[in-house]
Parts: structure tokens; C-alpha cells; sequence
């Protein structure tokens, strides 16, 4: 059906005189506005925004909402995004106005209920992780990262050590990399072997006085478990550094293995992935973070204490490496990450990952002999399948079947990620899917296969657009009408 | 287990079909002794009818702003919020999806981006904003470290005392992490002084880091300020109130060379803190160094307009420990919701919003220091915020009393400014009546 | 796009142990069954239900939702139903619970809000129409026709009269005919003139003391108003009957004339038309009645009144029809409608239908040319144009043009009615579209009509079906799986 | 204007393209002594704002169910609705739609009333439901209109007194108007004895009416009482409480003609009484004379299996006044809803729900009259609610202090039952907790 009415970009939909919104009649005296603000300080003009009514921005928005895929309607195996199904009833719950519409500096002693709840998940989220503190302030994964290696200096600074690298495998995320820099680190590679493990003769080199943390993904972005980590924590351990744990894979372990038990010093949840936090077109996510005991001092301020049978926030932390985020944090994500962990309960959680690895393996097993998969037979709750196969033979890359899955129903897995596999397929059902959904996958992905090429080098067909020039899109940045 | 679809019998044919006996052996990869042996400690699962009383009576121990007339504001603020913004926003194709890496299967998000994008740089004045970042605190960080990059200067950066001061919290936390001097010039009569300014910036100056208006809400001498900034060489960030541009001169128009802002008034709920949207625009000349996602204009291989994320060569998932940022995810549905409050309201709505907020708050500055207790601890014209001056130095008692009266009547500003301690912050919006207002002044009286 | 996952009907998806709601644990003593009732009583088995994922379940009516046309993403010029934009201000606060969540035998001093909306409705209805007294029960439009149609019948017998039978154009509404029947009376059609106004000859030879009501839609279903309307109701009254005015179209005179003034006695309104209640997918709607001051003892109870500063519902109403309706009617709707009425006030209102009159004879301007509509070049909220001219020219017929549309992307104007048209368009825009989307529409159609008409026949090409067959559909029905 | 596009500019460009000078012009044909010659006497329009705070200082002057612990019930039920329902049923596709009478533009609806009345018919064991009427009263109307019409017989309706009250006023209004007798069966125990039913049939009695359980919560002997109906030749129309129908026999086996219910407990908000949902389902050899709108599967010219309204020759719009029915609009949103929540409940949680409102209100009930003041009204078992005798006969007031101690305790059932002065009718459904029973019991001892 083409939903093609008032899709125009909004300055083209507008004409002058329209409106929308009315505000209510001013019902206090009113001087000149001059008379209340300096002329200097004043625009000329009310800002050229649109002019647009009410039923036009409605339609506007709700057909553009049209040419999304999403998870509420589309299969979305997007590797390492985790895009499972985001409760409703999480999202009924989040905008009740006694969690909603609570303003930041409110008197502590009217933000009882929400302060019970964010303590709690602090709890919820040390349990899990094997870990003892927890932070709840940063903004997402990344900022997760950062807040954590920031609290690393000041360990380190305490400690009198100076410190000055970052090490990761090379098939770590782009946000590891980033925020060391972003924490004034020097970032080192450490090399993985073929099957994306670490190369463990590369960490012992790299390992010395200078090192400060190790950041790890684990289960990595190949969707396996490195076996290696309780020894890679041994080495970096014995150096003097310390082991990050980026959890944006937790998915996979929730209630079997925990990264403070495997040796992790630090980490970082990704309540918008592991506990169904909507993806929002690209956020809000967040990224509490979780640390053992030596480092809790230099949590970020505030924390959520219990005081008695009341809870407060506390500023006054001497080590505390300061504040990271205004106020307290994206409190809505964090909400609904405890409506999810209370829903499920512990033998819950574990039938998530179970479920998740499950549906994984399913899908490389159906998946397998067409598309290989270099890490071998078995995966955790995402798989890296290569298309350099069918490449070579039908010249049908990634990207192709990326594009041509478009056409059949389900969004793409994430391609060319991680670099290390040729023609890269990074495929992470989740848990809430169903053995049809995964079936019809396959299906489509097989047949693809048996396409004639320049279908598929054609495709998407059915979508508003196919195949954007993104180049140009760099070249002569269009960025605002 | 509420959300997995997989019956015994899938699971049973499923492990068949993939070689094994049980789920146990999925996870052999993972070494026996890393395993844990015992289930995790929580509180058992609950239903949905279970969980939304719980959540329910979590809430009820919480009094919303809706129950008390919420004077509160200092950077999270009541406004309204239409109700097709929620409508909207709450559409599963918008915050079920997740970033734009498929362009053909998430043209709704990237045009509302593109458009997000336009209508920050129509009323900040600038030439690109990126696609968002997470709040108007990290905005401002992320602005002063494109000014570190862009002037090479890791000598000083200058903030003025009236930049809310949890922003200044998260510069310090970054710069004395750096090795880079936080240098925050005092305001003690409400604004910063020109000349406090200029003894304050150098030839290392990264940049000045102004508000407008001011955490005090006074409209602080921004095109002097941005002068001077600029004299020294030094780069002129400015973190405004969006609301407060339906009447203010837009920053681009007195020489901001980046605008920082909370977007959380344009939309979005004040919800304890968060999610929260990070405004960030900047001169075209430093659009290779703003951090985050950017929306690009282009055409496919039929010649159909449309929209990429584009100039990605600045961000982490390409270049990694190079790029100019390590944000990832960002806040795009409070994007989307800013894009429609702004759309809904128009430069006619904007304006009037903003002259609400200004009369009723000067209403209410008027009203209140009318009375023998209070008086007005500034000078200075205020936008829709105010401090005020308690002649008897009890403000904590003051609002409690107010408290327990209906009101949510202000912030003490003694645990950011020892020298305040007398003073609190009282904010009103449009949504604020004449009579709420009134009763707040005889409830303060 | 394509949104084809789960929408496979329900019970195709299902499957055994699935399970989507979680009930809690029982709290109370459990005794078995048997105990607690008598063994003829239970059923063998549960309910043989589908047996759904909660992620299924909202991805199968998430994707089914995307093949309906709506308001919300189309132009939905269907005449006589009025499908205007329905506010989300609306929708927000009908769901508050202080509304929402509301039992209808809750003790009135619980009720205080909820029953001065309903008795302010009732007074703002009463003014529109220029009546005395209002019932809110009637639970759609054509429940109100057959509600007044009642009190008719009790008037008649409390007078001694036995009068047996309603009158109405032969243009009426299916419902007016049908609502005669139920009501008990006899109905007889009166013919209109060429022009669709009532034939006042043939009313003249029709109406005596056997007649009860005569029923009048103005403006009438071809979007005229029908002049003699003052003469006609001193016709029916001075044959001692009752007029009746299907209030369906009221959108076209708010503020402007009142059936009270031009001689009505009762009418209904359909607040899910004039008043923006959503039209639901069919429903729910209201059908609100006023009534001329001599027909207000007949009223349906129960009735709002206000009593002191406080307001009661009144069941001891000896002249009463009784109950029409358990409870208190479609309250939701009702809320919508008194929001909106709020919302425009008086001015308001009386733009609103300006608005609505406006837009129909633009689009009517623009489409005469080549549509002819007999009734002539102006019209009040909606026109019925023919599209006999082209089905002659070029075989392309009302029905064509339809399907041809929806290709276009606007829902199809109503097609065939009033008969007294052939090959009817009826045409109504309503206020809240744009001079812009008219434009569209009317573009549309003009240039279908140059289309070849085999591409024409084939339509529509872009929708989910084509054509079903609805023969087939009504000679062996399958009503079920 | 809150929600008109045209602008002055396309005022006047439409005028011209008319050919008209000013839109009073368009007005021409309706005489100037018809027209109303002062504004309507209705209040000034309100902002979004003002009338946002209009309706909650209205909603405030209501105490909502979630407010006090609800135990009200006789026909409209604090069921729990699952949050899917609520997210589904507002999507501006289904809600902003209207009848689908272009196929192919309504698929969506289409299919989801297809899949209703299959949901319908398995519920209450019949061969055929239509897409749904008003609410339970009109529904029970319209099945004893297709009895008359379909038995020919004019004479007798026969009710019993255990049947919703208002349901029974709704029929007196229909048939009292139509020269029809109602016969009121009492049921002084509490339900219909066979015997009282056998004297009250005869040869021109059209039908029957039944409901299971029965408005004081009592389950009835139903297949008994059909079979004395199908004896006198009369057909048995029976209205069930559709949550019931989770433990209870379905009323296709135990001989039912018609069936209808209130379908406001399958995830409808009790909404001060509506709108709800009339279920209606009757046997194959009544369908050509079931009232409202019937959806059908079919094909498409391609062969693609579709939905469309069918066996329209029932209804108004093609057979005028000689249709089985007056409906047109009906409660299509709402049996949307219904839909829903039926997918989500599924057999085992139709089955938990009907098992915990048994067991809750069989609690109740004991706790209720273990007291010295209450006594069960009735021996019968009940399913959901139950009658209680206040021995000391003050209903209303004790009801009254019920509610100043928190709760909707009970309909007082005088206002019905003249003889049942000192009784009320208490229900308990799968959200009341053994707390608020106990409470309960304790408030009213
Ligand atoms: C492995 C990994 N680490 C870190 C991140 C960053 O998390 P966020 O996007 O929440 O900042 C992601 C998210 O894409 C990720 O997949
Ligand atoms: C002219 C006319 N009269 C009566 C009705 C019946 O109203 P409702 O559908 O609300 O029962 C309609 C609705 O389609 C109508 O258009």
C-alpha cells in the first residue's frame, strides 16, 4: 500500500499561516517586551521553523514511520545489536506519572519509589555481573566504557602508577578504541588468531608496566566464548592491569557465566540490548557499569544508598572520579531494565541465554553449509557466517544479500563486521523469535542463493529507495535544508 | 517466560537439528569451572499483573510533578508536551528500530534526522547539527573537546560560574583527567563580567564555555563575551535553552562557534533525569570534528532522493581510536520526539511559548519579592528562571514548608554555590498559572 | 515494504505450549475443582484458542494494521462519513483513569467529574441543535433514530393516536428505513425531485393521520440543503406529525442553522463524524438525540441533572421509554466529543463547517468539469459526482475509479449511493485537509481519467489483494477457520 | 483553529477558483430566516493546555477503581488488560480507519474480524458470529428479535429474573413497544427452577432467555432449562460472561440457539459503562438472520486468499427496511481489542484467569460470611461473584463506610430487586489479591 501523503520534508509541507500548537491567553500583566528584556538580546523574527497544522505533522510522521523496519515488525538479526522484542508493558509502566514525570532535584523524601528501584537494579546488576559496585550514570555501552576507564586513571593514579595504555583484540568494538583515546590512553591491538580468539603470545608481549586495562568482549563480536579468559585475566592481572568486560554480548550468559567469576575488573551493561531497552532508531540506551571492590571509591557520583529503610543519593565520595552525566542518568532505560529482570526472575534470565544460543546455533546449522562459518560448528547467541563462497562463485556479496533480504521480509544482519571474515555475515536472532521465523530466514537466505545475480545485484525492489549513492552523500554534504 | 516462543517440541527439534542432546552442550565452549553453579540471586519473576502493581506502588511512594505546582527547573524543565508527540513517538516502527545502517529499510528515521537536523540549525542559527548526542551536559564536553581539537590549545578552558554547574562537573571530571585547566570565572553579581573574562583567557585558551540564558536565568552579554573568546582566539561554545530561542537571539548570530543544549524541553519528560537529548550545532568549519551520527541528503541508483548517515569518517566504528568521539548509540527517538514538538509548534508557537515563560516569571519574580522574606538576588533580566534571597537564611525550611503546601518551589542552590547558600532557583513555565503563582508567593510570604 | 511476518491468521501461527499471558500464583486456599462446581457445569478442555508468543501476537496485528487505509496516513474522502482528523488530545485524555477507569455503579458522590462532562455535553448538544433536552445513551446513530423513533410511538399513544408510519426520502440512509422497521411502524418512501429534494407533491399525498414521523437527512445524502425544509416540517406538522432529522450531517451548518430552528423535533447526532470521535475500523461511534421540549418526558433513562452544585442520574422518569442501553451509553466517545466541542467553541465550530463546505465545493470546482454532478455547482460538506460520462466515453466506471485510487494512495470516495446518481462519487473532504492534498486527490483523478482503461480495470496493482470476489464469498461462506 | 489547514491565502485561492466572493456565499441555498443569526451560547475554545487541565480537574472529582480495592461488578468487570492491547489498539491504522468497505484498502481490519469471529465461535461452541454489536444489553435485544422472527411466534418472551436487570429493561422498552409480553421468571433461590420455566413456555412463546452464571453470579442448570425451551418449541438464547467460559461448558453444548455476551472483560477499560462490546453467535441455520456485519474469506482475482463483508443482504444498507437489523456502525475497535486479548490469553490463560476469579470470590465469600452481619444470599455456586444479606439491613450504609475505608464493596441490589433490599452483589476477579479480600471482610464485619 504506498503511504505517500505528507512525506515531503516538513519546509516543503509548510505554507505561512498555518499552525499547529495554540498556546493558552497570557494571564499576567503584560508589559512590553522591551521593557523585559534588553533590545540587544532579543531576535528580529520568531524562528523559521515549518508552518504546518496538526493533521499534516500526523500524517507526516506516521507514514515516514512506514518506511522503517523494525522489530515490532520485522525479523532484525542486526550481529551484536541484540534486537529482541521490547515489551509493552515496559513501556506502559515507564510513562506512569509517578515514574515520569519526576523532575531531578525534587526533595529526596518524594522520589522514595524510584530510589527503591534504582538501588535495586544496582543489586540486580552486581549479581549478575559477579561484581560488587555499581554505577548507573552513564548514557549508553561507550559511555559505560569511558566512565570505567576514567575510573582506571584515578586507580592507577592513586596507586602512583603511570599507566598510559589500552590494549583490546582487534576485533573489539569500535566505541573500545575510541573511548581509550577519549580517556587520554594510548590504544594497542592485540592480535587474534584465525578462529578470533586472543592471541595470547600477542597479549604476553604487550603486556608491561605500562598497560592499564585489557578490554575484552566476551562472548566476542564472532558470538564465541574465548576459553582462554580465565588465563588472560591471570596475565594481565600479574602485569598489574586490569580486565575490562565489555557486556554488550551478555545476552548469551545471563545466569551461566559471570564476568566478575571469568576474571573482569570492570564492565558495562547495555540495558537497551541484553534487557530489551527499545532501540529507539539509533537510542536511548544506557550503560550502567559494574566494578570489584578495589575500584568502587572511584564510582561516578551520585550513588543510590540505602539509609535505613529510606534511600538517598550520595554526592560526598572523596576518590569519586566525579560526575559524568547531569542528573541521574537515562533513568527511563534503567526502569524498563528492571521491569525485564523482574519479569524473567533468575531461572528466567538463564532461559534467555539458553534460548538466544539456541536460536543461534539453530540458524548456523541451517545455514552452515551454504554460507561458512569460520569459527567452526558452535556458536554463543550470534554467529559470523561468509559469503566469500558465493562471492567468488555467483559474484554475490554480502552487501547483495544484505539488500535482496530487504525484498523478502527481514532486515539485514550486520555485513563486513567484524573485518576478520571476508564477506561478513553477523547474524543474532535473539531469543524472542520463533523456530518459523528463523526457518522462513533461512529460507529466504538459501533461496537467494539460487537467484540469478543481477536480480540480486538489483535489489532491494520493494522498498522507497534502493541502493542510496553514499558517496555523494560525503562528498557534497547535504546536511539541512 | 514471557516472551520466548520456543515450545519443547522446537526446542527438541532444534537441537536435534543441531547435532546435540541438550542446551547444555551449546555451552561447552564456555569452561566448566567459569560456569555458575547455582541460580542467580534475585527476586523471582513477575507476571505482568504482578509487575504493574509492584511498579505501580513503587510509583505511588513518588509525588510527580503533576501533583505538586512544579516550580522546579535548573536544566530539566515542565514544559508540555502535545499529546501527538507521545502518539507518535510511541509508534513501534520508530523505537523498535535501531540505527540507520540499512538506508532502504529506515528512510522514516533518517529523514526524521535530516529534518531534526534542519530545525536545530534554523533556531540555533548555525550551519550542521549531528543527529544528536545524550544530554545537554555531554554535548557540552563533547563542544569543548572539538574546540581542544580544533585550536590545539590543551592549556585552559574557561567556563563562567553561571554554566550549570553539573555541566562544569563533567568538564572537570574530563579536563582534570587530561591535564587541562578548568578555569571558571565567577558571576557574583548573576553574570559573567567582560572584564573578569578577558583577564581570564590566554593564548592557551581552548575555549570559553558561556550559558544563555545562565543557570540563574539572567541573559547574560553574549555577543561582548563571544568578542572577547574571540580576541584571545579562543572558541565561543554556548549552551542554551531551545525554549528560550522562540524570543532570544539565535547564538549563530552573535558568534557562537558551537551551540550545546538540552533538548529535553522540546518534547521530551523530565522523567528523573533522563533519557534526556543532547543538542550540538556548529560553523561549518568544524563540521569534520562534531562528534556523532550526521544525516546526509543524496539520491539512489534511480535518482530518488534521499537520506544516508554520512561523513562517517569521523566515528569510532571506522576510525576507531582517531575518531572524534566514541559515542555509538545516541538519542534518537528524543530526536524524533524534538522534531515533532518543533513541527507542532512553528515559529508562531515558539515565540509565544517563550513570552509565556518570560511574563510569568516576572510575574512570579515580582510577586514574590513583593513580600518582607524574599527579594531578587540579581540584578540583571531574567528569562524564565530567577533567584532569589531568603532575608531570613533558611531556605531548606522554606521549601519543605512550601513542600508540605502543594508546591514544588524551588532549588537551594547552597550545595553548588557556598555563597548562595541564602538563595533559591524558582522557574516557571507556560504551564504555571497566574493563581498557582500567587499561591506559591503566600505560601513563601 | 514488506510486512509479512505473522500475518498468517492466528491459528496458523499457533502452537501448542506457546504461551504469551502469565497469570500469578493463586493466593487463596485451592480446593479441587469438583468442590467449587458441579461436574455438568465445566468444560472437558479449555477454550480451543490459539496458543501465541507475546512477539508474535504484536508483530501479527502491527503488520495486519499496515494494510489498512486510515485517517491517519491517507485522504479518506468517503461521503457521508465524515472522516476527519481525530485528535491525539483526545485519545490521551478519554484514557486518564480518572475517566478511563470508571464503573458504572460506582456511588455518584464518586462520580462527580465524570457526570458534569456528561450534563454539560448534554446542554452543548441541546444548543447545536436548537432542542430542549438531550439523551447521551443511544449507542451509534442509527440507535438514536430507533431511540426517537420509540419515544415517537409513546407520544402517540399518550395522545390516542395511532399512528403507524414513518415517511422518508427515497435518498435516506439505509439505517432510517431499517430503524422504522425495528420501531414497529410501517415505512413509506417519499420520492425527491431530480435534484434530490424531497417531492413535495408526493409528501403532500403521503402524509395523514396514519403518519408518525417523517424522517429528513439536511443536507441531504447528496451534500444539498434542502430549501423547502420550513415548509416541509409546517407540512408535517400540520398533518399532526413529528420531523425527524438524521443528524449525519451536521458538519455542514455547526453554528450556521439549527434543526430546531428549521423545524425539527428530535434528531440524533453521530459524534464519531461531526464530532471527530475515531471511526474504530466500524465503530464505536454514539448516536447522542435531542428533543423538542413536548417529546423530553419520553426520554430514555437514565439523564444527567444537576442538583444543587452536584449532579445525579434520574431513572424515576414515569413517561420514560425505559432503557435503551445497559449503563450509560458510549461514554468514551462522548468524552472525544465534548474535547472537541471545547476545543473550538463557538467560532470555532462555525469555522469548522465553513471549512468543510469550503473544501467541498473546491474540490467540486475542480472536478465538475469532467464529473459532472447533477445537483449543480455548489454543495454543503460533500458532492455526489457521476462518473456515467467516462464509464460511456471509456468504460472506466465509479467502481474502477475507486480501485484506481487507492493505487494513487487516498481511500476511495463512497461509490453507488445514493442510486438516484449513476455511477455515484460521493465526494466528501471534510475541514481538516489541505488545499494541498484536494489538490492531489482532484490531480488523481482527472488523470486517471486519461489513463488507459485496461490499467484502469486492472486496478488496484498496489495493494496486498485485487478485486476479491464477493460472490463467491456470499455463496459459500467461510465466516470462520 | 486547532485543527484547520486552510490559511487565509488558500481561503481566498479557493474562493477565486469557485467563484465566490466570501465563504457566506457558499451558504446561499440555505434561506436567511433558517440561518442562526448569533454565535452558539457554548463556552470559549480552549488551548490544548487549558483543556488538558479541564479534564484532570474532572477526572480528579472521580475516585477511579484503582484508586479503592474494586468488587464491583453485574456486568462490567476490573479485569486486567494486558499493556499489548492497549499498544496494538492505538495504532492510528486500526483506530482511524472506518467499515472496511474497499477490500483492499482493509485488509487489516478485515482479517482481524475474521479472526475474531473464529475466536467467538470456538469461545461459546457455535457455527457462526458476526463482527460484533453495541454491548451485552442490545445484543441479548437483537438475539431475541432474531427468535421472534425465526419461530414466527409474536406472542411471549420469557426471561429469567436472574437475568441482567437492565438487559430485561432494555427488552421491556422493545417488546412492550411491539405489543410483546415479557415474562419475568423470579428466582427467589437464587436461579431458574425448571419447573417455574416449564409453566411459564408455551406455543407462542418465541424463546428463552438464560444467563450463565446469572446476574447474581449463580451457575444455572442450563441444559435443563434449553431442553424445556427446544420442548415448547422456543428457542434458548443464553448471555455468558465470556471470562467464564475458561472453566465453564460452552453453551453450544448444552443446546443454546443464540449466544451473546458483554464483551467489555476480553480487554475493554469499564469506561463508566462504554463503549463496549456486544458478542453475538448463533447456529448455522440462524445466520441469515444475524444482525450486523458478517466478514467473509474469499479470493482475489490472483487467486490470493482475502476477507471482505459479506451476506450483506441481511443489512440496512441493501435491504432497507427489510434488514434483520437497523446496525451500521458497531463496536469495531473494541473487538479488535477483544482479539487481542484472546491471542494473548490463549486456552491456559482463558483457564487460569476463569480458575482464580472461582477460587478468589469462593474465598470471599467464605471470609464475607464468616462474619456475625453477612450471610450468603444464595446456596448455588457461584463462579465469579456472589450475594450477600446484611442481617442487619443497612446496605447503604454499609457500602458507604466500605467506601471511606477504600473500597467499592458491593451493588446494592434493592434498586432491581425490592425483595432483595438487604442484599448486595460483590465480585472478585483475577486482580484482587487475598489482602484486599481479607481487608474486605474486616471493613465489613
Ligand atoms: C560490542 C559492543 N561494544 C560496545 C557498544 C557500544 O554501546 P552503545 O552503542 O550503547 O554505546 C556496542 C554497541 O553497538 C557493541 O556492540
Ligand atoms: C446519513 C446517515 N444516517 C445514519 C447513519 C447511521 O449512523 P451510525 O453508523 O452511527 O449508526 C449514517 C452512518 O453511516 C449516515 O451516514
Amino acid at each position: 500500500m504506498r503511504n505517500i501523503q505528507a512525506v515531503r520534508p516538513l519546509f516543503e509541507l509548510s505554507k505561512p499561516g498555518r499552525r499547529a500548537a495554540q498556546l493558552p491567553a497570557c494571564d499576567v500583566p503584560q508589559q512590553p517586551l522591551e521593557d523585559l528584556l534588553p533590545a540587544e538580546a532579543l531576535a528580529a523574527a520568531p524562528p523559521a521553523l515549518p508552518e504546518l497544522s496538526e493533521p499534516d505533522v500526523v500524517r507526516h510522521f506516521t507514514n515516514l514511520s512506514t518506511l522503517n523496519m523494525s522489530v515490532d515488525t520485522h525479523f532484525y538479526p542486526l550481529g551484536s545489536c541484540t534486537m529482541k522484542y521490547n515489551p509493552k508493558r515496559n513501556e506502559r509502566l515507564v510513562s506512569l506519572p509517578g515514574l515520569a514525570d519526576l523532575h531531578p532535584y525534587q526533595p529526596v523524601d518524594t522520589l522514595q519509589g524510584m530510589l527503591e528501584l534504582l538501588w535495586r537494579l544496582q543489586e540486580m546488576l552486581a549479581e549478575i555481573g559477579g561484581l560488587h559496585a555499581v554505577s548507573l550514570q552513564p548514557a549508553a555501552g561507550a559511555h559505560g566504557e569511558l566512565t570505567c576507564l576514567l575510573m582506571a586513571r584515578a586507580y592507577y593514579r592513586q596507586l602512583g602508577q603511570a599507566r598510559s595504555r589500552v590494549l583490546a583484540p582487534d576485533s573489539a568494538h569500535g566505541t573500545n578504541p575510541a573511548s581509550a583515546t577519549v580517556a587520554g590512553f594510548d590504544y594497542v591491538t592485540v592480535k587474534s588468531t584465525p578462529r578470533g580468539f586472543v592471541d595470547l603470545e600477542d597479549l604476553r608481549l604487550k603486556l608491561d608496566d605500562r598497560v592499564a586495562v585489557f578490554m575484552i568482549t566476551n562472548p566476542n563480536t564472532l558470538g564465541m566464548f574465548d576459553r582462554q579468559i580465565g588465563q588472560i585475566a591471570e596475565l594481565v592481572h600479574a602485569a598489574g592491569g586490569l580486565v575490562y568486560l565489555d557486556g554488550a554480548n551478555m545476552n548469551a550468559i545471563l545466569g551461566i557465566s559471570r564476568p566478575g567469576d571469568f576474571g573482569a575488573d570492570m564492565m558495562h551493561y547495555n540495558p537497551h540490548k541484553t534487557f530489551s531497552g527499545p532501540h529507539g532508531g539509533g537510542g536511548p540506551g544506557a550503560g550502567p557499569i559494574a566494578v570489584r571492590q578495589n575500584l568502587e571509591p572511584f564510582l561516578p557520583v551520585p550513588v543510590v544508598e540505602r539509609a535505613g529503610d529510606g534511600y538517598r543519593l550520595t554526592y560526598d565520595r572523596p576518590h569519586s572520579i566525579g560526575r559524568v552525566r547531569a542528573f541521574f542518568g537515562n533513568v527511563g532505560v534503567l526502569v524498563r531494565a528492571y521491569c525485564y529482570i523482574r519479569s524473567y526472575g533468575p531461572d528466567g534470565l538463564r532461559r534467555v541465554s539458553e534460548n538466544a544460543v539456541l536460536n543461534a546455533n539453530y540458524l548456523l546449522s541451517r545455514l552452515k553449509h551454504r554460507f561458512p562459518v569460520p569459527q567452526g560448528d558452535r556458536c554463543m547467541h550470534e554467529f559470523v557466517a561468509s559469503a566469500a563462497k558465493l562471492k567468488a562463485e555467483r559474484d554475490i556479496s554480502a552487501m547483495d544479500l544484505a539488500k535482496r533480504l530487504l525484498d523478502y521480509g527481514f532486515h539485514a544482519p550486520t555485513v563486513y563486521f567484524p573485518p576478520i571474515v571476508r564477506e561478513a555475515l553477523m547474524i543474532e536472532p535473539t531469543e524472542t523469535e520463533s523456530k518459523e521465523t528463523l526457518d522462513a530466514f533461512a529460507d529466504a537466505l538459501l533461496a537467494i542463493t539460487e537467484e540469478p545475480s543481477e536480480l540480486v545485484h538489483g535489489a532491494p525492489h520493494t522498498t522507497v529507495i534502493s541502493r542510496p549513492d553514499e558517496v555523494q552523500a560525503a562528498r557534497q554534504p547535504v546536511v539541512k535544508q | 517466560m514471557p516472551y520466548l516462543p520456543n515450545t519443547a517440541d522446537d526446542e527438541s527439534a532444534m537441537l536435534a537439528a543441531i547435532g546435540v542432546k541438550s542446551i547444555d552442550e551449546l555451552f561447552a565452549m564456555i569452561p566448566g569451572d567459569l560456569r555458575l553453579t547455582r541460580p542467580l540471586s534475585l527476586p523471582p519473576a513477575l507476571t505482568e499483573i504482578d509487575l504493574t502493581n509492584h511498579l505501580g506502588g513503587l510509583a505511588a511512594r513518588n509525588v510527580a510533578a503533576g501533583q505538586r505546582a512544579c516550580f522546579l527547573g535548573g536544566g530539566s524543565y515542565d514544559h508540555f508536551i502535545p499529546a501527538a508527540v507521545d502518539a507518535i513517538a510511541s509508534r513501534g516502527e520508530y523505537y523498535t528500530s535501531y540505527t540507520p545502517y540499512q538506508p532502504e529499510a529506515s528512510q522514516g528515521n533518517l529523514q526524521a534526522f535530516f529534518e531534526y537536523q534542519t530545525l536545530i540549525t534554523r533556531l540555533t542559527g548555525m550551519d550542521v547539527s549531528n543527529a544528536s548526542l545524550y544530554d545537554g551536559g555531554s554535548a557540552a564536553a563533547e563542544a569543548v573537546f572539538m574546540c581542544i581539537a580544533a585550536t590545539g590549545r590543551r592549556g585552559r578552558v574557561v567556563a563562567a560560574a553561571s554554566v550549570h554547574p553539573e555541566y562544569r562537573q563533567i568538564l572537570e571530571t574530563h579536563l582534570c583527567n587530561l591535564g587541562i585547566e578548568l578555569l571558571t570565572v565567577g558571576t557574583p553579581d548573576g553574570v559573567l563580567s567582560p572584564d573578569d573574562l578577558a583577564s581570564a583567557v590566554n593564548d592557551q585558551t581552548a575555549c570559553v564555555l558561556l550559558q544563555q540564558p545562565n543557570f540563574f536565568g539572567c541573559v547574560e552579554q553574549a555577543e561582548r563575551l563571544g568578542a572577547i573568546a574571540h580576541q584571545a582566539g579562543a572558541k565561543f561554545v554556548v549552551s542554551v535553552d531551545p525554549i528560550s530561542l522562540g524570543l532570544l537571539k539565535r547564538p549563530g548570530d552573535y558568534g557562537a562557534d558551537v551551540v550545546v543544549a538540552e533538548g529535553q524541553s522540546l518534547g521530551n519528560p523530565m522523567a528523573f533525569g533522563g533519557p534526556y537529548l543532547g543538542i550540538i550545532a556548529c560553523r561549518e568549519e568544524l563540521v569534520r570534528r562534531m562528534p556523532g551520527r550526521i544525516t546526509g541528503q543524496t539520491t539512489d541508483r534511480n535518482g530518488r532522493r534521499c537520506w544516508v548517515l554520512t561523513l562517517q569518517t569521523r566515528e569510532q566504528h571506522i576510525r576507531r581510536e582517531k575518531a572524534t568521539s566514541n559515542i555509538c548509540t545516541n538519542q534518537g527517538l528524543y530526536a524524533l520526539r524534538a522534531t515533532i514538538y518543533l513541527s507542532l509548534m512553528g515559529p508562531q508557537g515558539m515565540r509565544e511559548v517563550a513570552e509565556l515563560c518570560l511574563r510569568k516569571s516576572r510575574y512570579a519574580l515580582g510577586k514574590l519579592s513583593a513580600g518582607r522574606r524574599l527579594s531578587p538576588a540579581f540584578s540583571h533580566p531574567t528569562f524564565k528562571e530567577f533567584v532569589v534571597r531568603d532575608r531570613d537564611g533558611a531556605v531548606e525550611a522554606l521549601l519543605r514548608e512550601a513542600g508540605r503546601a502543594g508546591f514544588f518551589a524551588g532549588i537551594a542552590l547552597g550545595r553548588w554555590y557556598p555563597e548562595l547558600a541564602d538563595c533559591f532557583l524558582v522557574t516557571v513555565t507556560e504551564k504555571r498559572t497566574r493563581d498557582e503563582i500567587d499561591a506559591l508567593a503566600a505560601a513563601l510570604a
